[in-house]
C-alpha cells in the first residue's frame, strides 16, 4: 500500500507524456509518441498506459514527421465551430504510430506520402498537426 | 437456459415528435409494460439510456424523471450513456442483474430527441454527435461522425475493392425494409441511382449513405429465466457480449475490423452456444451504409472483404441467406441515440414472436443484434431466440 | 460475509486542474491500482461515472476514453450519469456485478471538470446544473441548485426552528476537517461570523453555505469477498441502498424528508445487519450547508428536525458523536460532481484503514456514504467496515 | 399481448392529460392537475402513471388558482437565461396539489396566501406559472 497520507499523487509520473507537452510539441512542429516498455507498441497520443498490454512503462518517443496516408475523407457538412467545407481529414501512418490530422493543399489518396507541414487550433485552444503531399 | 428473457416490448414511432422525453419515453414504456401484461407498480428496477439530453436540452438526471412520469418513482434507477450504444449497454447491465437474482422484473429502454424541435440546427447537432470524438486528439482536426466512418469504409474500399454503388445497395435495401415497417422514420423506398445522386456528406458517404436525426423511444421489460414461462410471449436472451476498443481511432491497430464486435460477438455466442451460422437473421447499428457493412464481417455472417458484395447481392436482403435490418435499420427506422439499442431488441423480440407483419422474417428462430457506440470503441452484441 | 471489498483507493486533489479529463482520471485510477497492487491488466470491467462532460466540453463517451487512457481498452466500459450520485450508482453496479460473479477485479470511478478552465462562467455552470431540475415544470422559473435546497431548508427551517447560525456551524465544521485534508479544494478555516456574512446566494444559503465548483477525480478496486483476503488492506461494502423519489419535487409528499435517502439507508443498514446507531461516521452530500442537515436526519444519525441544532452543539464534529464529513466534505473538500461519490468512498477506506492522519476518526470500524443526485431524488447510501 | 402489428401507439391515452395541454392551460390562466383513480393522489405536473402508486387510471383534474406558500427562496446567482437576480421561487400548496412556480411583487414567507397571476415562458418557450400575494 503507499503512503496515502502524503498528499502525493501517486497516479503522476513526472516523466509521462502528457496532452500539454504533446500540445507543445506539435506547436513546434514536432510530434511526440510513446513506447511500451512491455510490448513495443507506439501511440500516436499520451495515454498513462499501454491500451494494448496494460503496462505503465511507457517511454515518450518523437515521431516521423513524414508518412502515408492510411485513410481519409472529405467533410462536406461540418460541426459548429469549423468555419469551412470541404476540408480533409486522414488518418496518417507514421511508420511507428498513426495520428488523425488535417490534409491541406492539393487532395492526397490512401498510400500518398505527407509531410508535417502546421497546426491548426480549435476554439478551445486544442491544436491538431496539418499535413501536406510531400 | 437463458440468461433473461424479454416478455414485453415496444417503441415509439422513430421520427420527428414535439413532446417531452418523458412523454416519449412514457409511450413505449407503457406500450411494452401493457404488452408483458405487466403493472408498472411490479417492476423493480429501470435501465435507462439517454445520449445527449443534456447537451440538446439542458436535461440531465432523466432516470428518475422518467420513472415517475411511468408511476415508478422509488425504484432504483440507472442511466447510462455510451454514445450510440447506450440503451444496449443499459440492456446488458439489466440482464446481468436479472441472472444473477438481484432483480427478478425490470424495465429497460431509452429516450433521445435529435431532430430540430429541439432547437439545434445541423451544425450544433454535428458538432455533439462529434463529442463523442476524442475531444482532445480528434475533434480539433473537424471530424465528423460520417467523417469516422468514412475513414474506416475508405480503407475497407482500398484493401478489399468495395464500391460506392455496394454502398447504395445497402441504403436502397434498408429503406425497402423500412417502408414496410409502420415504426420507422423513413416509409420511402429509394433506387440506387438515386442514392448515387445525392449530396456528398463525407466522401464515400451522401446523404442516402447516412441515418437521419431522429426523435423516439423504445422498453422492453426482461424477466428472470424462471419467472419466463408465467408471461404469455417470452423470447430468450442467449448472450450479451460487450467490448471496448482504443480510442483516438488512429491507436486501434486495423481500425475498420472493428474489434469491439467481434469481441462482443464471440462473448455473445459462446453465451448462447451458438455461432453466427445459427443468426435466421441480424439487426445491425448501420448508422452509415458503411457501417453495415464492416458489421455484417465483424458478426461473421459475411466473409471478411465480402460485406459490399454481398449487400449487392441480395445475400442480405430479406429475402437473402442472412437478412440484415429487416427493421431498416437506423438508416431507415431511424436513430434517436439512446433508444437505438434497446429498438433493436423490440425489432428481434416482434420478428422472433412471429409479428412483424410484412416485414416478418418466415420462420426465423434466432437473430442477433450490434449496437455500437462512438468509433465503434463501445460494441453491444446480443442473441436471442425463441423460447425452447 | 460482505458483498465485495475495496482493495485500493485513490483521489485527486479536488479543485482546480488544468488537465483533460482522462489524465485526471488516470492520476486517480492508476493511484488506486498502485493502491492494490493491481496490473491495468488484471482490471475485468469499468464502472465509470461523468455527469457532465457533454455539457461542459462537448466530451461524451467518456467510458472508452479513459478506460484507453489507463491500459484497460477491451474490458466492458459503462458510463453513468446520475446527477450528483453518478459514481456512487456506478459503484452500486459494480459491486452487484461482482457479488453476482459477473467479474472478480473492476475499477469504479468518476472524473468532472466544473471549474472556469473548462469555458463557462458561472451563469452558463449554474443553467449546466440546473440541467438535473425537470426541464418542463421546474427549470423555466429560474431554479437554481442551491435554490432547490433553499426550498427544502427553509421548509426544515419553518417547521424545526433551524437558524442560518446553525447552518453557519456546519460550514465552519466542514472547513475545519478540509483543512487537514491534503486532497480538500480548500485548506482554510473559517468561522460562524464569516460566513454570515457572505453574500446571499439564494436565501437562506450565502456563499460560505455552497460547495465550490471543482475539477477531480477518484477511484476504487473493488474485488469479490473471496478475493479480498488475498490483498493488504480490503474494506468491507456490507451494503448499499439505492432508491429514487418523485421528480418534479413539489410532487414529493414532503420534499425536505428525503424520502429516496431514508429508502436506500434503510436498504444499506439491513445488508450490512447494522443500524444508525452503529456508525462510527459518516459522509454525507453537503451540497450545501441545509443538504447535510437533511441527511444526517434521514440516514437516522440525528433525530428528526434536530439536524441544525446538533450541528451547533457539535455532535457531528471530528470529536463528537458521530463525526459528520472528516474529509470536509463536498462542503470544503470540494465537489467535482461526477467524483464525488466514489470520493466518499476513498475517505471510507482511508479512515477504515486507520490512514486519515491528523483527521483520523479513532478506532472507526464502519461508516457510512451517502450521496445523492438532483433534488436527491437519487440517493445511494453505501455502508463499510473494517474487514472481520 | 396488445396488437402490435397495428402501428398502435399502446402507450398513449388521447385523454392523458399531456405537457402541450398543461401548458395551454397555464397560458389561459388555468391550472391542470391529475387525480389518481386508485390512490386518490392528485399531481401537480402531467405524468402517464401515478407515481405513488402506479396506476395508469389518471384522471385530468382543475386545480385551484389559489394557495399558501410551502416553501420558497429568493435567487441571486442565475442560470444563463435569466436576465435578472432577486427574483422569488416558491412552492405553491393548491389544496389538492403542489407547484413550483414564480413569485412577483410584494415578497411572500411560507404560509401566505398567494393567487395566479400570470405566467413567465423561457428561451425555449416553456411556461412555469406566476402567483401573487393574495
Ligand atoms: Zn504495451
Ligand atoms: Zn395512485
Amino acid at each position: 500500500m503507499t503512503d496515502r497520507g502524503s498528499g502525493r499523487a501517486s497516479g503522476i509520473d513526472a516523466d509521462r507524456l502528457t496532452h500539454e507537452a504533446w500540445s507543445e510539441a506539435v506547436r513546434e512542429g514536432d510530434l511526440r509518441g510513446q513506447r511500451c516498455g512491455d510490448c513495443d507498441a507506439v501511440q500516436g497520443t499520451p495515454k498513462a498506459a499501454c491500451p494494448h498490454c496494460g503496462s505503465t512503462a511507457l517511454e515518450t518517443v518523437e515521431l516521423s514527421t513524414e508518412g502515408v496516408v492510411y485513410t481519409e475523407t472529405t467533410v462536406n457538412v461540418p460541426p459548429l465551430g469549423v468555419d469551412e467545407r470541404g476540408y480533409q481529414v486522414a488518418v496518417v501512418d507514421l511508420g511507428d504510430a498513426r495520428l488523425m490530422a488535417r490534409l491541406e493543399g492539393e487532395r492526397a489518396e490512401i498510400g500518398d506520402r505527407v509531410v508535417l507541414s502546421g497546426y491548426d487550433e480549435d476554439d478551445d485552444g486544442y491544436v491538431t498537426p496539418r499535413f501536406e503531399r510531400q | 437456459m437463458a440468461r433473461a428473457a424479454v416478455v414485453g416490448a415496444d417503441m415509439t414511432r422513430f421520427g420527428v415528435h414535439d413532446r417531452p422525453m418523458q412523454e416519449l419515453f412514457g409511450e413505449a414504456a407503457l406500450g411494452a409494460l401493457a404488452d408483458a401484461g405487466v403493472e408498472p407498480g411490479e417492476v423493480e428496477a429501470l435501465y435507462f439510456g439517454n445520449a445527449m439530453g443534456g447537451q440538446t436540452e439542458n436535461d440531465t438526471h432523466l432516470g428518475p424523471k422518467v420513472a415517475s412520469h411511468v408511476g415508478m418513482a422509488g425504484i432504483p434507477v440507472q442511466r447510462y450513456e455510451d454514445a450510440c450504444a447506450t440503451s444496449a449497454n443499459a440492456f446488458k447491465n439489466a440482464v446481468e442483474a436479472v441472472e444473477g437474482g438481484v432483480h427478478d422484473v425490470v424495465l429497460v429502454g431509452g429516450v433521445e430527441r435529435c431532430t430540430p424541435g429541439v432547437g439545434k440546427d445541423t451544425a450544433e447537432m454535428t458538432r455533439i454527435f462529434a463529442s463523442a470524438s476524442h475531444r482532445q486528439y480528434e475533434q480539433p482536426t473537424g471530424i465528423t461522425f460520417p467523417g469516422v466512418f468514412a475513414l474506416f469504409t475508405k480503407r475497407h474500399m482500398h484493401e478489399h475493392g468495395t464500391t460506392e454503388e455496394q454502398l447504395a445497395h445497402v441504403a436502397v435495401k434498408n429503406h425497402g425494409n423500412g417502408a414496410l415497417n409502420p415504426k420507422a422514420h423513413f416509409g420511402k423506398q429509394t433506387t440506387v441511382e438515386e442514392a448515387l445522386e445525392g449530396p456528398i456528406v463525407a466522401d464515400p458517404f451522401r446523404l442516402m449513405d447516412c441515418c437521419p436525426f431522429s426523435d423516439g423511444a423504445s422498453a422492453v421489460i426482461l424477466v428472470s429465466d424462471d419467472l419466463a414461462d408465467s408471461f404469455d410471449a417470452p423470447v430468450d436472451v442467449g448472450g450479451v457480449g460487450h467490448a471496448t476498443d482504443v480510442v483516438p481511432l488512429a491507436d486501434k491497430e486495423v481500425p475498420h475490423v472493428t474489434q469491439a464486435a467481434r469481441d462482443a460477438a464471440a462473448q455473445a455466442y459462446e453465451q448462447a452456444d451458438t455461432s453466427a451460422g445459427g443468426m435466421d437473421f441480424a439487426e445491425v447499428h448501420d448508422c452509415f451504409t458503411g457501417a453495415e457493412v464492416l458489421a455484417s464481417e465483424a458478426l461473421g455472417l459475411i466473409e471478411d472483404g465480402q460485406g459490399g458484395f454481398a449487400a449487392a447481392e441480395g445475400r442480405t436482403a430479406r429475402d437473402g441467406e442472412i437478412p440484415i435490418n429487416p427493421s431498416g435499420g437506423l438508416k431507415a427506422k431511424g436513430h434517436p441515440i439512446g433508444a437505438t439499442g434497446t429498438g433493436q431488441l423490440v425489432e428481434l423480440t416482434t420478428q422472433l414472436r412471429g409479428d412483424a407483419g410484412e416485414r416478418q422474417i418466415d420462420g426465423a428462430e434466432r437473430a442477433v443484434a450490434h449496437n455500437l457506440g462512438g468509433d465503434a470503441a463501445t460494441t453491444v452484441v446480443t442473441v436471442m431466440e425463441v423460447r425452447g
